[in-house]
């Protein structure tokens, strides 16, 4: 509840993201926490779990760029563009170490966040029948209802170490507002041991639906102002999504080479400054 | 009669068989193309739901990504992905779901996890996203997906979504209460499971294709309905919308911070603006 | 989705309250349906299972009326006011007619309302150690994780054969918006065979915030129009809880007597459109 | 000194256990009085969840029912219920819970359930609410009841909500890694239980009141703490602003529609007036 919640995303990184932990980054094509992501690039860390539904080119960057040794997730595309080339090269050739992945449906994701969040070590649910994955990811049982004796999947809680978003907005107290396609942030933040929150900006009173997506300050350890946080993804009401940046992404990421010069020039030799630049908004003259 | 493509004739086909008063949960990519041609020709009331989490989306622009920003600002309403799969999707109250495939087996079982072995693939997709459960809570599925040899096999290198099984009554005594794939689109034909065998079964071919061109796309020996119809050309205005609905995409996707920010925005002060 | 399940209150009830039903009427003090209840009091329907969270007054009068066969709940009491004295008479002296109950605690209740909503039979949550309920309510059982092995409680999911709702307001498509304190009427309509919507008003335009709660029309049967139904609990936004009527009911329902005539004079003797009367809104010139 | 009653004593008593950093689930009624009272005189900052899902309620007057409108207006936020139990409270982020009783044993369980036999009882009392899981998921409990031998009894008829069984290690066997009942506030003295045994023992007296008056108020026989303290006196300050506190929530609920329609309404043009 303290201010000394708010800091640096640096500093942010560097005290709650440590090597080996498992660290989840979500949300759902929308309010995508790159800013964050390329920090932890930046900041070098080592065997990490990578826990996300989509993992998309945040996750493309960071496998990449050798920081995961682990990836959850439930859909790994390139979304409308194509696959994700730097996770297939980890995949299928281990380049530039080799991954471990553990891979849901959806439902059987977000039922794992369910479980998370909800303080239960399981969650039953209604999929997984007839279907291969089963056999390849341990953290899929069955349970049987104890009232009619159906049989029913089980998975695994979800309980990442830290948890990663993006957000529109906090207020001074370092409450959080998120708005639009919420995804499962919710989930993943009351999921996790301690959770960083980067922000588009801090306001006097987040001004929202009485039932809106709030998370209180209280569940979260850091909040770290930076505008532009989501780009390429967006942040509804803010900016929206740089689709060409996607796009493009799929040549940059064909090659090793290209890729790993890419990464010099717009993550390591960056700031997290740079990513207000990279977006336009509260264009208040229109 | 205009020129069309064998992907436009898969598309128009596609969007017929949803009508005005349908429930549709849209996967995104061709599912979503044929359900929003349906939207904006014949079918305006129908209500497409996204697995982001949006309801009853009335994009103007194809969605991207699933989570595109339009189709929340188009959206009666936004919910939780948790929510949309456990008391939309698995509360069964989404009557067709509509997939698009990778690879695809003669029972309607997909695939889209790895091509080759699974610790081992040789290419490894995307996965299954909400297609799995998609499949198992909708009423029924309907799939859209252009033939190919590489696509049509016999033999899936993994099963991710279940269709008919092994075909006859395997999908009920997998433990399904609904019925599975009804109908499939290529860019060649219109298919529907066997009644008895729930082999999947040609039950009208797109103008102009033969049996000969549909047996070289298809890795099993193909079985045709009794009665075998010509699917209906593109008519003009179906075509035009479709045309339009495409030049619109590219004409939004090909900028930087597209996103327009609409009403629904509680902050109208923020915009986006294009700075590709 | 066609606009014919726009009808008036007693042509709902008449159609899809049927005597022995099981009848959700959610509501967490706020949004009560009573005017849909005195309805089914003066249809005389009988035999039903009442199923709520929080039996009120509503179910007060249901149960003093004679329609209840068996109630489910998890708190029985007149909030801040005292015991629930119609509903003590059955339990205790069967007047007017024995019931069953079926007791949870609100977390149990809430968890089987979820599962009737996720189209699951059971739910498992952590709850229910070493108290007496669980002696009582064969709806309570254990599951056993099968990736840890601890041993949680399981509830078996409640799926009335209709739920009935007040909220605030209707679009012409029937979509609904409930908003403010939101209870489990959301749970309640999904996990519902049937939905049955009174509504404060119909307007163009729900105009509500994109995360808000709104049950969309396909999934309701009918929706009535009745102006002040949720007297005399409140609706945000129209007006406010009524709490001297609250105190009052503890005279009105300690003797039989007194209940029986002022239920003729205010109920049976009534029609939906009292309500309208019971509150005042809209008051555009303040 | 001002005078007070020994109600208003517990009241004020209760409220001094709270921080202004504190995260606390607050029960209707008195444990809802004592929270509020804190917040109004040493405890600005802290923050209240009510089960009927609103957060950080700043309530002006006392809510009548647990979900009063004034808790959701002056809240940050307001949840489902389903949320708030699943999420806020099962997932374990509230530290305090605070709750009432209408029986207690010398273990700290509680009875809100029957007086007599479950199936044919005397008395039957409203029922668990959130009080169970709410004794369960939090991370300790503080309760506040009056004194009485009908209150304070050597067993219960029914165990509502466990708080540490038959004493000892007996919680952390029922399978809870939280700490139970660890402060008791009555209108006669505090009790905390003894870190061995568990069994409430009194740590405080209220001023006046003696050892044998307390033997007559329950129903089992009392332990005393080796040190028992007297408990400081209401202040002027706690006293005013508890008893400004019920005479503006006396005032709110007497008229009829007194639920004043405040800023975060969606539609500020629909108010409610005073019909009474």
């Amino acid at each position: 509840m303290s201010i000394s919640k708010f800091m640096p995303l640096p500093d942010a990184i560097a005290e709650y993201v440590f090597d080996g932990a498992s660290v989840a980054f979500e949300g759902f094509s929308h309010l995508v926490p790159f800013a964050a992501a390329h920090e932890t690039i930046r900041q070098r860390r080592q065997g990490l779990t990578l826990v996300r539904m989509t993992p998309d080119l945040i996750f493309d960057q960071m496998i990449g760029m050798g920081c995961a040794d682990r990836v959850f997730f439930s859909y790994a595309g390139n979304p409308g563009v194509g696959l994700l080339r730097r996770m297939r090269d980890a995949v299928e050739n281990a380049w530039p170490n080799p991954i471990e992945i553990r891979e849901h449906s959806h439902a059987a994701f977000a039922n794992a966040y369910v479980a998370g969040a909800s303080g239960l070590s399981f969650m039953v649910f209604r999929g997984y029948r007839g279907v291969d994955l089963p056999k390849f990811n341990p953290d899929i049982r069955t349970v049987r209802c104890p009232f009619g004796g159906e049989e029913l999947a089980a998975v695994r809680a979800i309980n990442p170490d830290v948890a990663i978003i993006h957000a529109q907005r906090a207020d001074h107290a370092g409450n959080v507002l998120v708005e639009g396609i919420v995804g499962m942030q919710k989930e993943a933040v009351f999921a996790a041991e301690r959770t960083v929150v980067t922000v588009e900006e801090i306001v006097e009173d987040l001004n929202s639906h009485p039932n809106a997506c709030v998370l209180p300050g209280w569940l979260l350890d850091a909040v770290c102002v930076v505008p532009g946080g989501a780009h390429p993804s967006y942040a509804q009401g803010y900016y929206g999504r740089d689709n060409a940046a996607y796009r493009e992404w799929n040549s940059i990421s064909a090659d090793r080479k290209t890729f790993l010069a890419w990464m010099k020039t717009h993550v390591l030799d960056q700031t997290p400054d740079v990513f207000a630049s990279r977006v336009l908004w509260r264009e208040d003259a229109a | 009669m205009m020129d069309y493509t064998s992907v436009e004739m898969m598309t128009v086909a596609a969007s017929r068989a949803l009508q005005s008063n349908d429930i549709c949960f849209a996967g995104v990519g061709p599912p979503s193309e044929a359900c929003n041609l349906a939207r904006l020709v014949h079918a305006p009331g129908i209500t497409l739901i996204y697995e982001s989490g949006a309801v009853r989306a009335r994009p103007d622009v194809l969605p991207l990504s699933v989570g595109d920003g339009e189709l929340c600002e188009t959206a009666l309403n936004t919910v939780s992905v948790a929510e949309m799969f456990r008391y939309w999707l698995q509360g069964g109250n989404i009557p067709i779901g509509f997939l698009g495939a990778a690879q695809i087996d003669r029972f309607g079982n997909i695939n889209t996890t790895v091509v080759g072995d699974y610790r081992h693939p040789r290419i490894r997709l995307p996965g299954g996203g909400g297609a799995p459960e998609i499949a198992g809570s909708c009423g029924q599925v309907y799939i859209i997906v252009k033939q190919s040899r590489r696509g049509f096999v016999r033999e899936l290198d993994f099963v991710t979504t279940f269709g008919h099984g092994s075909g006859g009554k395997s999908r009920q005594e997998t433990g399904f209460a609904t019925a599975g794939p009804t109908i499939v689109f290529t860019d060649m034909a219109v298919w529907r499971p066997d009644p008895r065998t729930k082999e999947l079964s040609v039950v009208s071919l797109h103008a102009g294709v033969s049996r000969e061109q549909m047996q070289n796309s298809v890795g099993w020996e193909i079985k045709y309905a009794d009665k075998v119809e010509e699917t209906p050309v593109p008519t003009p205005i179906e075509l035009e919308r479709l045309r339009a609905l495409h030049s619109r995409t590219r004409a939004a996707h090909s900028g930087r911070h597209q996103g327009l920010i609409k009403a629904q925005a509680s902050r109208p002060d923020h915009r986006a603006r294009n700075t590709g």
